[in-house]
């Protein structure tokens, strides 16, 4: 086995920040060579480099022995390397067959080839698994399947050397498992492959050998992954011991404070009803497209309701807006950072600020900026956000950082009652996820109700007080923590047909001893 | 003393007509020895940026052809303000309620009495051509928010009616800018709707939009012999058409002498402000009609 | 599970089909309702000579509309073409005056489009100056070259063979509206069937995508861009020959007409959509209104008013049919 | 992630504390440069009256830059300026010659730019049709007003109290020049020190991710076009003050400039960018090559070519030092 990758002294500076200092290291033909670190440890940059996107400031690149400068991603792509980006990058307004083969459609005299292209297309998707018509436009599919498009395109670049940055970050439990699938082919036809992740589960599931970065730095590389402890990898990559991520502890749950009567809309056309009650962590699972978030904006007033009302302590709370529910004290952070969350010119001290300010005005209109320096300075520390200064753009911050920037905007509001997290965790390194729980749990404490919606099963059932399960746009059954083990709430999660092969143990029982009748589904 | 200086505005610099003023104008400002300075000013905000842009550079007076005649209360605020002197050119100045301005001296042409003399000939020619009145057409290709267009048309229009053409016959055809090809979709317009007319008659603000009434109706197979336009200004647009080996539609053009506007305002402006002679307070200048037959020597006449 | 079962399942009553044929046939089928209408009610309207008359008036937006689809679905902008009409049709004009050869001319206004167009593009991909800044600049310039090169006079052109161009017609059909025809269906073609319009698309849609995807997205832009200087020029060319002359001053405001064409067929400015059939229908609209207000005798004033308010209407429209269309 | 990026690879030296100074300030320093060049050269240039006369030349310019500024910022576009300012002149005229009455006249002529701009606000923000064709039909319907009601005529003005207002000087500046000023200091407090501002940026930055973080989207654009309307009204009655009548044809292509002027002041037309002091130097820099090619008597048809040239050179100066930065 030969080196057929090599990071030979790689550095990379950007204003103010050190993001590659001399990394090297080699990755295997036929392996799976993993990258773990922290947020901005330079795992995202190290890719972009090797896709043409950056050119290094220092070191070298070699692929099959041979150093490679490349000019542009077309000078990679022709070396043979395909890149599946972190922020996906897709074309809206075109159809999943024309991003797959975006630069490479096939013609005929001269024009497209449009009956081949989308049979190459689908017949591809069909081999991986992936139910999606070639023909429908990105822009109405759901994150996870533009996911799977970007996968694919990758994929169909045929390239020897494939780079997975943070693939499964948006892919939910069935789209996880094509993807192991997928990897773990190519590896056998004896492509080189990087795979980042901040679940050490997967990494193990799947890398043969991993590195460790911190600070731009390569801390270690590790031959055989299987080898090396949890505790070590974690301690490598956030230079402290971490024992239980999840940092459960029971408390007392109040009297029901959010109540959700028959909510539908245009993407929920049942009414849904639910409840939580103060201090209590409510999780909602659900398989790709179950209908969480969009259950989430009907409440958060993001998206027109059809039916059904929100009280909160008793009353009403308007639906006319995200602000009125924010005012009321009840707050979304959304799933889509890059379309949802972030304004990706401003600062981070901005993006923290954006909507807490409100509260804090000089005379109703005017800002007052030492206190926002010191609240953005504030959240910066508590969740370790790693940006050169508080006026740095946003959009500059590695993934993971943006995320706690926008967790920070939501966590800074006083006067929270109710905290919605959609996929709080998506691109989180292990370190910064335990921060994130701890913080869950003491606004908690503090008699706050706190919705938590992962397509990470053992996250949700790590952090919650009771499990919702959600399965084509209704609520189908509850879980309290003490029954929610991984096979009572997949049971519930998948459709009918695959749950009856896949119970075969415990039996599951729907419960309806909580506070709300549960509607199941007929 | 400094040397005189003296400012020359005009309100469309990019039209031939104010680029021949203009052309007369430096000759004026080589023969007397004095500085000519030239703005173009096409609109009321930049007319007063210019004057004062004058200002600064020291100009003692200037010749203005104003972007509108109302203007007149701000032209004099501000020549007085700067203490300046100023003649006004082609369009004469009036105040707020429309009353002409006296301490402004004037040369030019009253846009109503040129239009007149648009419809005179054309009535002229019909008469020579025999035709009967009632089966000619006439387009008025109007761009009534000028209103230096309207009152030319309307004089055209107006003299045509002296003559006997009925009103009824006249028909509107609105451009929407006043370029050539606007005036050709608007007059294919009123031609499509008019098919009853045996002949037709173009007048237009300038030749440019008689040009493209002229143009619509050859598209038509409404030729020379069943087609006169008369347009206004003479200058290379017209020339160019009378020059054609073959005629066509375009009959002539009512020739304004640029020459005299351009060479003579300025003159008596710079004897004004040198003390040699008081301009007079009004001058009014007249067209002349030029056709194929005598465009040389109304060429010749105009000094041009 | 495929999107339009997903989509089907939470908007039952919608089929999906059935509201993407109203997505995409609402505007033609709008124009035809509206023309049936126009023809029952003016007069003259519905003749052929007043209809050859509409589509010989929109010729030369029409042509530039074809290619400005492209260059906003690139997710750029282009204010010069206004100019650039105006400098080829007064080039072509003096080169044929001075030497007879229209062959020569034609070449010259093509190949001064074609400078203009890769300056632009230029400008705008390699050197990242802002599209409307840089096009504002080459419209002023190429405005200003036209003046002086023609002395601020309109060229005469006495050479038959070239006048003939814009007069003459094929099956009742003049050239200009027939070289227009041919614009919509290359363009079309283009737009929908080749490599080049898909990467036109992509670069406007996501251009860090279509760079990653090893797109050339500087050169495709300034080819776009090029390709409209050509095309705009070949207007300007057969307006010189339509007004037997090539002026200085002709096609002022013209890039807000095609603009607004495109815009009104549902192209967006933000890049990435283009349908060529909206195209048609934003220039077919913006024609069909000139020209049933002057059959109307609608007073010039009002025309304005009327023009504004038809412009919101068939937007307005437009905007009903993709109410519930994430945006 | 993009170019910007790759460039700044190629100078790691730069230090980013002075790298952000000299994006801050090149622009002041770049123009202090030009007009110490100016004066030095340019007969004439430096004295008070052509500095006063320049800042007058650009005071309705800089006025209404300054709303611009917002809506641009905001992702939005407004092309009803210009009729805007006519048609405001034009109204202020006829009242104030029929009631006598500066206050009616003012108050009338800012009502209807109020009126104006939350129309287009509601069109583009409520009824979500595209910024470009509202303000495009709300242009043409609102000089189509402008001609209506004058008839196409200018309106005189003889209230000498009005037409003062345009012509008296306070410490030697005259009054629409300090009204400019105003307009400068609180748009750049509202821009930079309020929530209003921030709100601004927020929503042209990413309008969803503004809505879910509970600013009113839609409240907010219809209050920026509406600032916008009012802002351009008073400019509107200034110029008809100092033009002593109300001119139906007035301001047309003032749109441009205005846009121009912010672009040139480093707003981004992707919206979420715009700094007040950018847009001081950019309305500056259009008026004052305006003020000097009328001082050397440059040729008005090469006044087109060096107004074009000029505007690249200044964009293209600013390229160079965001080299490395986000288009
Ligand atoms: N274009 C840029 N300009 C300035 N700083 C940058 C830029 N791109 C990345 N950085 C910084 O470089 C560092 C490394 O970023 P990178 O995206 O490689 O991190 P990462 O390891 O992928 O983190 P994550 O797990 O959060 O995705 C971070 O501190 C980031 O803020
Ligand atoms: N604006 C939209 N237009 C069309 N379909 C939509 C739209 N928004 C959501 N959907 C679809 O509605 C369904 C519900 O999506 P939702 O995002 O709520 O699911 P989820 O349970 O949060 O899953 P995940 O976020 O993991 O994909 C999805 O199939 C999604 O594709
Ligand atoms: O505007 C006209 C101009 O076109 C020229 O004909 C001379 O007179 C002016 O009033
Ligand atoms: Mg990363
Ligand atoms: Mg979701």
């Amino acid at each position: 086995m030969n080196a057929y990758l090599q990071f030979d002294q790689v550095s990379k500076v950007f204003p103010g920040v050190k993001a590659l200092n001399g990394v090297s290291f080699a990755a295997h033909a036929g392996q799976v060579h993993g990258l773990l670190g922290e947020n901005g440890a330079g795992k995202s940059t190290l890719l972009k480099i090797l896709g043409g996107q950056y050119k290094p400031d220092g070191g070298r690149l070699l692929v099959n022995g041979q150093e490679c400068r490349f000019g542009s991603a077309k000078d990679a792509i022709a070396a043979g390397v395909a890149i599946i980006h972190q922020e996906l990058q897709y074309v809206p307004e075109l159809t999943v067959a024309e991003n797959v083969l975006l630069g490479r459609m096939p013609t005929r005299f001269g024009l497209l080839d449009k009956p081949r292209a989308y049979q190459i297309v689908a017949e591809k998707l069909a081999a991986i698994g992936v139910d999606l018509a070639p023909d429908a436009r990105l822009a109405d599919l759901s994150i996870a399947q533009r996911q799977m498009v970007e996968i694919c395109k990758a994929i169909m670049q045929d390239a020897q050397v494939i780079a997975f940055d943070e693939p499964t970050s948006s892919l939910s439990h069935r789209e996880t498992e094509i993807l192991f699938r997928l990897v773990k082919e190519l590896r056998a036809e004896g492509r080189t492959l990087i795979y980042i992740s901040h679940r050490l589960e997967e990494l193990y599931e799947l890398c043969d050998a991993c590195t460790i970065f911190r600070d731009g730095r390569k801390i270690v590389t590790h031959d055989v992954m299987a080898e090396v402890p949890r505790e070590r990898l974690i301690s490598d990559m956030v230079g402290r011991e971490l024992s239980d991520i999840y940092d459960y502890r029971a408390r007392p749950l109040g009297k029901e404070r959010l109540q959700v009567q028959g909510l539908s809309g245009q993407h929920i056309s049942q009414p849904q009803s639910f409840s939580v009650r103060a201090g209590e962590v409510l999780g909602f699972f659900g398989l790709v497209g179950a209908g969480r978030s969009e259950l989430m904006r009907l409440l958060y007033n993001a998206d027109a309701r059809k039916s059904g009302s929100v009280l909160l302590d008793g009353a009403v709370v308007p639906a006319s807006s995200p602000a009125a529910a924010i005012n009321a004290g009840i707050v979304l952070c959304p799933e889509d950072r890059k379309e949802q969350g972030i304004l990706a010119t401003a600062s981070v001290a901005e993006n923290i600020n954006i909507s807490v300010r409100r509260l804090d005005l000089l005379g109703g209109l005017f800002l007052r900026h030492q206190r926002e320096a010191a609240l953005a300075e504030q959240f910066i520390a508590r969740l370790r956000i790693k940006t050169p200064n508080r006026q740095q753009e946003i959009r500059l911050l590695s993934g993971g950082n943006q995320q706690k920037v926008i967790l920070a905007r939501w966590l800074a509001e006083p006067g929270l009652k109710v905290l919605i997290l959609d996929e709080p965790t998506r691109g989180i390194d292990v370190g910064a996820k335990n921060d994130i729980y701890r913080i869950i749990h003491e606004v908690a404490e503090q008699g706050c109700c706190v919705i938590v919606i992962s397509s990470e099963l053992p996250e949700v059932l790590g952090i919650s007080d009771r499990v919702i399960v959600m399965r084509e746009g209704q609520i189908c059954g509850e879980l309290p923590r003490a029954q929610a083990s991984e096979t009572a709430v997949l049971a519930l999660a998948l459709p009918d047909t695959a749950a009856a092969s896949s119970i075969t143990a415990e039996p599951t029982e729907t419960i309806e001893s909580s506070a709300l009748p549960i509607r199941s589904i007929a | 003393a400094d040397a005189v200086k003296i400012g020359f505005l005009v309100k469309q610099a990019e039209e031939p007509w104010f680029q021949d003023e203009w052309r007369y104008a430096e000759q004026a400002a080589k023969d007397k020895g004095f500085v000519l300075v030239k703005i173009g000013v096409p609109n009321g905000e930049k007319m007063i940026a210019a004057i004062d842009n004058l200002a600064a550079q020291k100009a003692q007076g200037f010749v203005i052809c104003a972007p509108d005649v109302k203007l007149g209360t701000a032209v004099e605020r501000a020549a007085r303000r700067n203490n300046m002197k100023v003649i006004s050119v082609d369009d004469r100045l009036v105040d707020g309620s429309g009353k002409l301005i006296a301490s402004i001296p004037h040369m030019g042409i009253s846009g109503y009495a040129i239009g007149k003399q648009v419809g005179e000939g054309i009535a002229a020619e019909i008469k020579a051509r025999k035709w009967n009145m009632a089966e000619v057409g006439a387009i008025r290709v109007a761009y009534d928010q000028l209103p230096t267009a309207r009152e030319r048309t309307m004089g055209a229009i107006d003299a045509l009616k002296a003559a006997g053409f009925a009103a009824a016959n006249v028909i509107d055809a609105p451009q929407a800018k006043t370029d050539t090809e606007s005036a050709f979709n608007a007059a294919n317009i009123a031609l499509t709707k008019n098919f009853r007319f045996k002949y037709w008659v173009a007048v237009g603000l300038n030749d440019e939009a008689v040009l493209g009434a002229v143009r619509a109706a050859e598209g038509r197979g409404i030729k020379a012999d069943s087609m006169i336009g008369v347009g206004i200004g003479g200058a290379k647009a017209a020339e160019n058409e009378l020059n054609k080996p073959a005629a066509t539609g375009f009959f002539g053009s009512v020739m304004i002498s640029a020459k005299e506007h351009g060479y003579q305002t300025s003159v008596n402006l710079f004897n004004w402000i040198t003390g040699k002679a008081v301009p007079p307070a009004e001058v009014q200048t007249r067209g002349m009609l030029m056709t194929r037959a005598n465009q040389a020597e109304v060429r010749k006449q105009m000094g041009q | 599970m495929n999107v339009a079962q997903m989509n089907s399942a939470a908007t039952p009553a919608a089929n999906p089909r059935q509201r993407q044929w109203l997505v995409d046939y609402s505007m033609p089928l709008g124009y035809v309702v509206l023309f049936a209408v126009l023809s029952a009610t003016v007069e003259n309207f519905f003749s052929l000579t007043n209809v050859v008359g509409l589509m010989l008036s929109v010729a030369q937006i029409g042509m530039v509309a074809c290619t400005m689809m492209l260059c906003l679905a690139s997710r750029d902008f282009d204010l010069s073409v206004g100019s650039t009409i105006a400098f080829a049709g007064v080039l072509g004009a003096m080169v044929l005056e001075h030497t007879g050869s229209v062959l020569l001319a034609v070449g010259a206004g093509l190949a001064a489009g074609a400078i203009i167009g890769a300056a632009n593009g230029v400008l705008i991909a390699y050197l990242r100056v802002n599209a409307l800044i840089a096009t504002l600049a080459t419209m002023l310039m190429v405005r200003g070259l036209a003046f002086i090169v023609s002395k601020g006079q309109a060229v005469g052109i006495s050479n038959d063979a070239f006048i003939d161009f814009g007069d003459s017609r094929i099956f009742g059909l003049p050239l200009p509206v027939l070289v227009c025809a041919a614009c919509f269906v290359v363009f079309g073609v283009l737009l929908n069937q080749t490599i080049f319009g898909r990467n036109t698309l992509a670069i406007g849609g996501n251009p860090e995508a279509a760079r990653l995807a090893g797109v050339q997205v500087e050169r495709l832009r300034v080819w776009i861009f090029l390709i409209q200087g050509v095309v705009t020029a070949m207007a300007g060319l057969i307006l010189a020959s339509r007004i037997t002359s090539g002026q200085p001053n002709a096609a002022q405001g013209f890039e807000l007409d095609v603009i607004s064409a495109c815009v009104l067929g549902g192209v967006s400015l933000l890049g990435g959509k283009a349908r060529i059939f909206g195209v048609l229908i934003g220039v077919l609209i913006m024609g069909t209104v000139e020209n049933v207000m002057n059959l109307l005798d609608v007073d010039a004033f009002y025309q304005y008013l009327m023009r504004g308010v038809i412009l919101l209407a068939a937007v307005l429209l437009d905007q009903l049919k993709t109410r519930g269309e994430r945006r």
